[in-house]
């Protein structure tokens, strides 16, 4: 829960959010570019289940970059934060509710096994 | 018939302040108009952005809603008198169901008390002016107007079949024009989650100088985790709803065997939203509650916190049972036996608000008016209603229940007992500072209990209808099942002349009414320290939030003209 | 108690093996609620009578705090009690779902608005179950075009029939007699008629049935959907060019036989084994690459989008038409897929007529 | 959005601008978090098929163009960088800077879509076309359609979401010109970039998802 608002600091009342500066966009930005190259790496050079894992890994990594820079959750007020994450954790809810199941059972095509002994 | 309007029985016995005059319990400063009379004309009630008159506009809107959709479910009834054919075809009998289940929900229930009372209320119970984004919110309201009108437009344009559910493949198929109103129901989502959006900033935002969190009214916390979940599950049952629309008209296919893809995909999606959307169903309603109950009892809640908490409880926690409703979908047993689990926790949550009102009763000292009657109702409803729930959420007895008339009456015990009865609660309890006038107590108490009868008479025999065997979107139905469905129309139609009655009266008052003071309950929420109705900005001196809305322990603070002697 | 119960709560009777542990799981439950709900609205009405005002005056009331442990003792109670309800009735999913290994296998294809039945030794049937007490009888069960649900109150079970995969359902028929199936998922304008029934009969009975069925099938055949789509599928074979690399007399050309395949399981090329079904057959005129057929080479076009999909179901039925066919015999015309029809007697749906079995009375007589 | 008028005035709810802005920028983040769970769906859809076909989704995704979908990840990544600086310029009352990073990020917006249109027409040309609209020989359809209808959906609402950022974006290029933000006053400016970013994110992750199938 956020503060209530009249603990709401001046800091967090002015509109200039902590924001890193050129400088620091730019540097952000040359570590986007590393980061999706590395990512176009690890796809050629990690395969199989681990690849999703390795890519997902860096997208994430990218995320919090843009999440925490270029969008100031950095700096900003915590309930910007709980809000996104909020919303994340419903996001992966919502996928893990699912593949509970479908992880767990045949989907669609991969029925045939279900049919077997019929004589 | 001759229609008696009884003053409220702890009015004040004070006269009515002459018509035009400042409303009662205004600083004599105050030569503000209330927010009915401040601009008049049509105009500047469509580009309004009070949100108190956005919230009026609201309740027309669902009222509407209401009346059609109850129009449905009374064809539904009549045509089941008869086992057989009767009265319609059966497609017409399908596309009645879901335009009634489409209605009641995206259209009457969702916005029924966030978008009208919530709207109302919620900047009142903050001390502030007005909602965060006064345009937005009225955005919303055309919004809403426009995805009920596609709606609308869909079901004379053929209208669909699939249940309000809108499961594929059937949905993908049917000959019926699925687009439109899967679209409207997109469109009315849209509406959804402006609202939403609105309060949550509201209630973050605005709150008046030295308004805490934990100082604020139940009914603001319950709004607030509607909101939530309207934010975060709505999204879901767009996409859904639009994928269902793509392929019905474009063979997209993603649902499609054929290609590969897993019908029941579909419903995890649907229920994703869905399962959370009762809670957006029943969270307001237990906020309007919570708000009654102290009121009427004249007592501090007995754990503030543990309702504060509990609405969030179910929010959250309401986002992991959607499984239950796919127990015997094909879902891997192992979902089957989590999302069962779950369930189990959502209602201890529930549980603790229904222990919460009723022990808030212990030592009060009540007054037994209309709300409190409807209290009452929603107590014993709800609580029937949702321990069925429990009982269809326990896995194997779900097997032999689900898609039968118990869960039908599982959901309108719920629904109407619990959801409706709030409403209408809410309705008589708020009418006073919304209208200015009072509603006649007589009539509303024995309407009330008619809409009580009523609706046991309607509900109940679809518990053992279900128990039964019938199946549920039956057009016909074997004679074994004849007696308890006559028994359950005759009831609807108990229920559709109480409600009405009530929609009479209420109209009535709102010209005849005797005229409301600011506070007739003599409560100490922070609405009622407004005059009835209240101005344009809602407060005439600015709300002084340090006795808080249950601080019926202490005396009275001053703002609130004394109440009777 | 169990009688009293179950007809005070119009509990159909019991008649499969299951029914009763879940009846008395469903008693445990609703009772329970009956009573809490109960006592929470007399305990409701009790404070409202008790505490109503009584002056005109509203006086200041106390701040009553609940003690903490008695939440934690009520609420945590209630838990314990929901948690064990959800054990047992999990416990009893599992066996409702998970059939035993010696099931008597059923094959259940569900279409709007028609159940049909395929048992294991061949008889067809459409919309009457035919199953021997006592003996449990597992329900492999698909759908050809939307969902359906496989109800039938009296056995307590229900199981959504989902297209493009096989779910299995159980039941052991305690006693001969009938018991109904409904259709419990919406799907399409007559939803509410696609009802069936269930035969339950004793060992004896069931034997001499499946005789008589598996006996020359000559029973009124003209109301069948199958022989006229059979045919129509002939003629579809022959104008698509099917019948240039397969054969209906169990001759193998270029491809395989249709002749004796239904229900068969096919070697693939890599070794797998597939049954030979309505998916399998559909998926190897759209995707015939997707599995070879062992021995054969991989040639076949695919006829995504050149079959419309009502050619496909008459292949489809053409095929099925010729299971009986074993591939040494040559055989013009197909048989008829095997439809019981005798006296229409207690329908259940106007309309279409019930299974009335031969050789046996139905409807619990003994 | 609580759009400021020229000379900002404070709505009647608020006590001062601070606050206005501060709870715009709260509700900009609501909104976002929605927005985020529209995609939520489709990525589910995604991980539940992608679990049921490995190895057609492997296969699908090499038709992809990679060429394309990389270059586009670089252009929103850098666009991404032009909306921030953007704002700082504001911040820093470089009025004409400004002009100079949002017309450059629209450009940029605009080839993202009109590779994006280009690689829709070569799968289209070729047959790879969502559902019932697959014709493409190469690869055995089952599976390998739902990969490509959830590339079509996928990429499709992303792309809808990139345009309607570009009209918000043309929008407030022409507000900047006219001079409305002010380095004390520029909330506009600020949830569009926090939108655009969003637009971004999304992509960093449907890239690989789509287009880098180890
Ligand atoms: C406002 C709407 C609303 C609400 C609040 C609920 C609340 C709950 N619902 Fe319901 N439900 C629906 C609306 C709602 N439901 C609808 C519309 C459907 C059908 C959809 C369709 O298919 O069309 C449905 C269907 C439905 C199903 C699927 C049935 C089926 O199709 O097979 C299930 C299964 O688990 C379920 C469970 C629950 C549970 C566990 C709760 C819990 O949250 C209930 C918790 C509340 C309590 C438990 C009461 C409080 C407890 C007490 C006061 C204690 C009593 C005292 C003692 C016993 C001592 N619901
Ligand atoms: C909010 C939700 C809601 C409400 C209130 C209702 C209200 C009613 N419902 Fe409905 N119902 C659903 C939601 C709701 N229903 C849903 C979701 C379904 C599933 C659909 C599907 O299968 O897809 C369903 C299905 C459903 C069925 C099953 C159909 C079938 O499966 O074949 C039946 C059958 O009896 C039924 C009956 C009724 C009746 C008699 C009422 C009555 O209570 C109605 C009484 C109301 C009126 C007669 C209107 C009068 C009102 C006024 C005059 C206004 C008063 C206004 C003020 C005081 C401000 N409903
Ligand atoms: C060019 C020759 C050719 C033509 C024409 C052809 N098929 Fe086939 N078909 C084959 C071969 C070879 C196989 C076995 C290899 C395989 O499984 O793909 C086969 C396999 C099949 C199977 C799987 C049967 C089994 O028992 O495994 C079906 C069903 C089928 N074909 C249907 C059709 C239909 C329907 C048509 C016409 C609309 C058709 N085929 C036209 C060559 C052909
Ligand atoms: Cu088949 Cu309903
Ligand atoms: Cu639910």
């Amino acid at each position: 829960m956020a503060r209530p608002n009249d603990e709401l600091s001046d800091d967090e009342l002015s509109s200039d959010e902590h924001a890193p500066g050129a400088l620091g966009y730019v540097l952000v930005w040359l570590a986007l570019i590393v980061l999706a190259t590395l990512t176009l790496f690890a796809s050629r050079a990690v395969t199989g289940g681990w690849g999703l894992v390795v890519a997902l890994a860096i997208a994430g990594a990218k995320a919090l970059l843009v999440l925490a820079f270029f969008m100031h959750l950095a700096g900003g007020r915590p309930v910007h934060r709980l809000t996104f994450a909020a919303a994340m954790a419903f996001l992966v809810l919502l996928i893990l509710g699912i593949l509970a199941d479908v992880g767990t059972r045949s989907i669609a095509s991969s029925y045939v096994d279900d049919m077997g002994g019929r004589p | 018939m001759t229609l008696t309007v009884v003053p409220p029985e702890p009015a004040s016995p004070e006269p009515p302040p002459p018509a035009p005059a400042p409303p009662l319990g205004a600083e004599p400063a105050a030569v503000e108009l209330d927010y009915l009379r401040a601009e008049p004309g049509i105009r500047s009630w469509l580009t309004t952005t009070d949100h108190k008159r956005i919230a009026l506009m609201f309740l027309v809107a669902v009222t509407l809603a209401l009346i059609l959709g109850g129009t449905f479910a009374m064809i539904l009834r009549t045509k089941l008198l008869t086992p057989g054919p009767a009265l319609m075809s059966p497609m017409t009998y399908n596309r009645m169901f879901t335009l009634h289940g489409v209605v009641m929900v995206f259209m009457f229930m969702i916005p029924a008390i966030p978008a009208v009372f919530g709207n109302f209320c919620l900047p009142m119970m903050l001390g502030a002016k007005d909602l965060a984004f006064p345009r937005i919110n009225l955005a919303s309201f055309y919004v809403y107007c426009t995805g009920a009108a596609l709606t609308l437009w869909g079901m004379v344009h053929g209208g669909a079949d699939t249940g309000w559910t809108f499961y594929a493949p059937y949905s993908t198929v049917s000959p019926t024009d699925v687009a439109p109103v899967a679209f409207g129901v997109f469109v009315l989502g849209v509406s959804s989650i402006m609202t939403g959006l609105n309060f949550i900033a509201t209630t973050h935002m605005l709150r008046t100088r030295g308004l805490r969190w934990h100082d604020m009214p139940i009914f603001v916390w319950a709004i607030y985790a509607t909101s939530v979940i309207q934010v975060i599950a709505t999204p879901v049952l767009g996409l859904a709803v639009t994928l269902v629309a793509l392929d019905h008209a474009l063979h997209m296919g993603i649902f499609d065997p054929a290609l590969g893809g897993d019908p029941v995909l579909f419903e995890h999606l649907f229920w994703f939203y869905s399962h959370p959307a009762v809670y957006i169903m029943i969270l307001p309603a237990m906020g309007v509650i919570s708000e009654i109950v102290p009121t009427f009892s004249k007592k501090h809640q007995s754990s503030y916190r543990a309702l504060a908490y509990s609405s969030l409880g179910i929010a959250f926690i309401g986002f992991l049972t959607w499984g239950h409703h796919l127990f015997v979908a094909g879902i891997s047993q192992f979902d089957a036996g989590v999302f069962g689990l779950l369930s189990m926790f959502v209602a201890i949550f529930s549980a603790i608000k229904v222990f919460t009102w009723i022990s808030t009763l212990y030592r009060g000292s009540i007054t037994f008016n209309t709300p409190m009657l409807y209290f009452f109702a929603f107590v014993y409803l709800f609580a029937f209603g949702g321990m069925t729930g429990i009982a269809v959420a326990t896995t194997s007895l779900d097997v032999p229940w689900h898609d039968t008339y118990f869960v039908v009456a599982h959901f309108h015990f719920i629904m109407i007992g619990g959801t409706l009865t709030a409403f209408l609660g809410a309705i008589h309890y708020w009418f006073p500072k919304m209208f200015g006038r009072m509603y006649p107590e007589r009539w509303g108490l024995v309407s009330a209990f008619l809409v009580f009868a009523g609706f046991n008479l309607t509900f109940v025999p679809q518990f053992l209808l279900g128990n039964a065997g019938m199946p549920r979107r039956y057009y016909s139905y074997p004679v074994r099942f004849h007696i308890l469905n006559v028994a359950s129309s005759l009831g609807a139609y108990l229920l559709a002349t109480a409600l009405i009655l009530t929609l009479a009266y209420l109209l009535i008052s709102l010209r005849w009414g005797a005229r409301a003071p600011a506070n007739p309950w003599g409560s100490r929420g922070f609405e009622w320290r407004s005059p009835s109705p209240p101005p344009v900005h809602n407060f005439v001196t600015p709300l002084d939030p340090t006795r808080g809305p249950y601080a019926y322990d202490e005396p009275p603070p001053d703002e609130v003209p004394p109440v009777s002697t | 108690m169990n009688e009293l119960l179950r007809n005070a709560l119009a509990l159909p009777p019991q008649s499969s093996s299951i029914a009763r542990e879940i009846d008395t799981l469903h008693y445990t439950v609703i009772l329970t609620t009956i009573a809490g709900v109960t006592i929470a609205a007399l305990v409701t009405a009790v404070f409202l009578i008790r505490y109503r005002r009584r002056s005109a005056a509203i006086p200041l009331t106390p701040r009553v705090i609940l003690p903490i442990w008695l939440e934690v003792v009520v609420f945590g109670g209630l838990l314990a009690m929901f948690c064990a309800w959800w054990l047992v009735g999990f416990i009893q999913y599992r066996k409702i779902q998970n059939p035993p290994p010696d099931a008597m296998p059923i094959y259940v294809t569900a279409k709007q608005w028609m159940w049909k039945f395929a048992y294991p030794s061949g008889p067809t049937s459409t919309d009457v179950l035919v199953v021997p007490v006592g003996r449990p009888v597992k329900l492999i069960m698909t759908s050809r075009d939307v969902i359906h649900s496989f109800y039938v109150p009296q056995f307590r079970i229900k199981q959504d029939v989902v297209p493009g995969r096989a779910l299995t359902a159980w039941f052991e028929a305690i006693e001969p007699g009938t018991s109904e199936i409904l259709c419990a998922e919406y799907c399409g304008a007559r939803h509410s008629l696609m009802r069936g029934q269930v035969v339950a009969l004793t060992g004896d009975d069931y034997a001499r049935w499946l005789d008589a069925a598996r006996a020359p099938l000559v029973l009124p055949g003209a109301k069948g959907d199958g022989h006229g789509l059979a045919e129509r599928g002939r003629q579809v074979a022959a104008d698509r060019g099917c019948l240039r690399c397969h054969s209906l007399d169990g001759s193998a050309f270029i491809g395989p036989t249709w002749a004796g395949v239904f229900g068969q399981r096919r070697r693939t090329a890599d070794g797998g084994e597939v049954l030979i079904d309505e998916a399998y057959l559909t998926q190897s005129m759209m995707e015939p690459r997707a599995v070879i057929a062992a021995g054969f080479p991989a040639v076949m076009p695919s006829y995504q989008g050149v079959l419309t999909p009502e050619e496909t179901s008459a292949i489809l039925e053409l095929i099925r038409s010729l299971r009986e066919v074993s591939p040494a015999q040559v055989v013009p015309p197909p048989a008829v897929p095997l439809e019981f029809r005798e006296a229409p007697a207690a329908g259940p749906g106007p309309g279409r007529a019930a299974g009335v079995v031969p050789g046996s009375v139905p409807g619990g007589a003994r | 959005m609580t759009a400021p008028a020229r000379v900002p005035a404070v709505q009647i709810q608020y006590d001062s601008l601070e606050r206005q802005h501060v709870t715009a920028r709260l509700g900009m983040w609501v909104f976002l978090s929605s927005e985020s769970l529209l995609f939520a769906g489709l990525l589910a859809l995604y991980a539940a098929y992608r679990l049921a076909y490995p190895v057609e989704f492997h296969a699908a995704s090499t038709h992809a163009n990679l060429v394309i979908g990389t270059v586009n990840t670089y252009i929103l990544l850098t666009s991404s960088l032009t909306m921030a600086l953007a704002i700082h310029a504001t911040r820093r009352g470089r009025r004409r800077d400004t002009v100079l990073l949002l017309v450059a990020t629209m450009a940029m917006g605009l080839t993202f879509d009109v590779l994006k249109a280009v690689e829709y027409a070569e799968h289209l040309a070729e047959g790879i076309a969502p559902g019932g609209y697959y014709t493409y020989e190469g690869l055995a359809a089952h599976g390998a359609v739902l990969y490509v209808t959830l590339y079509y959906l996928l990429t499709g609402l992303h792309a809808l979401h990139v345009t309607g950022g570009l009209v918000m974006l043309a929008w407030l290029t022409v507000r900047a010109h006219r001079g409305d933000f002010t380095p004390g006053s520029h909330i506009a400016l600020e949830l569009g970039g926090l939108y655009w970013h969003l637009v971004d994110l999304v992509w960093i992750f449907l890239w690989p998802l789509l287009y880098l199938i180890g």
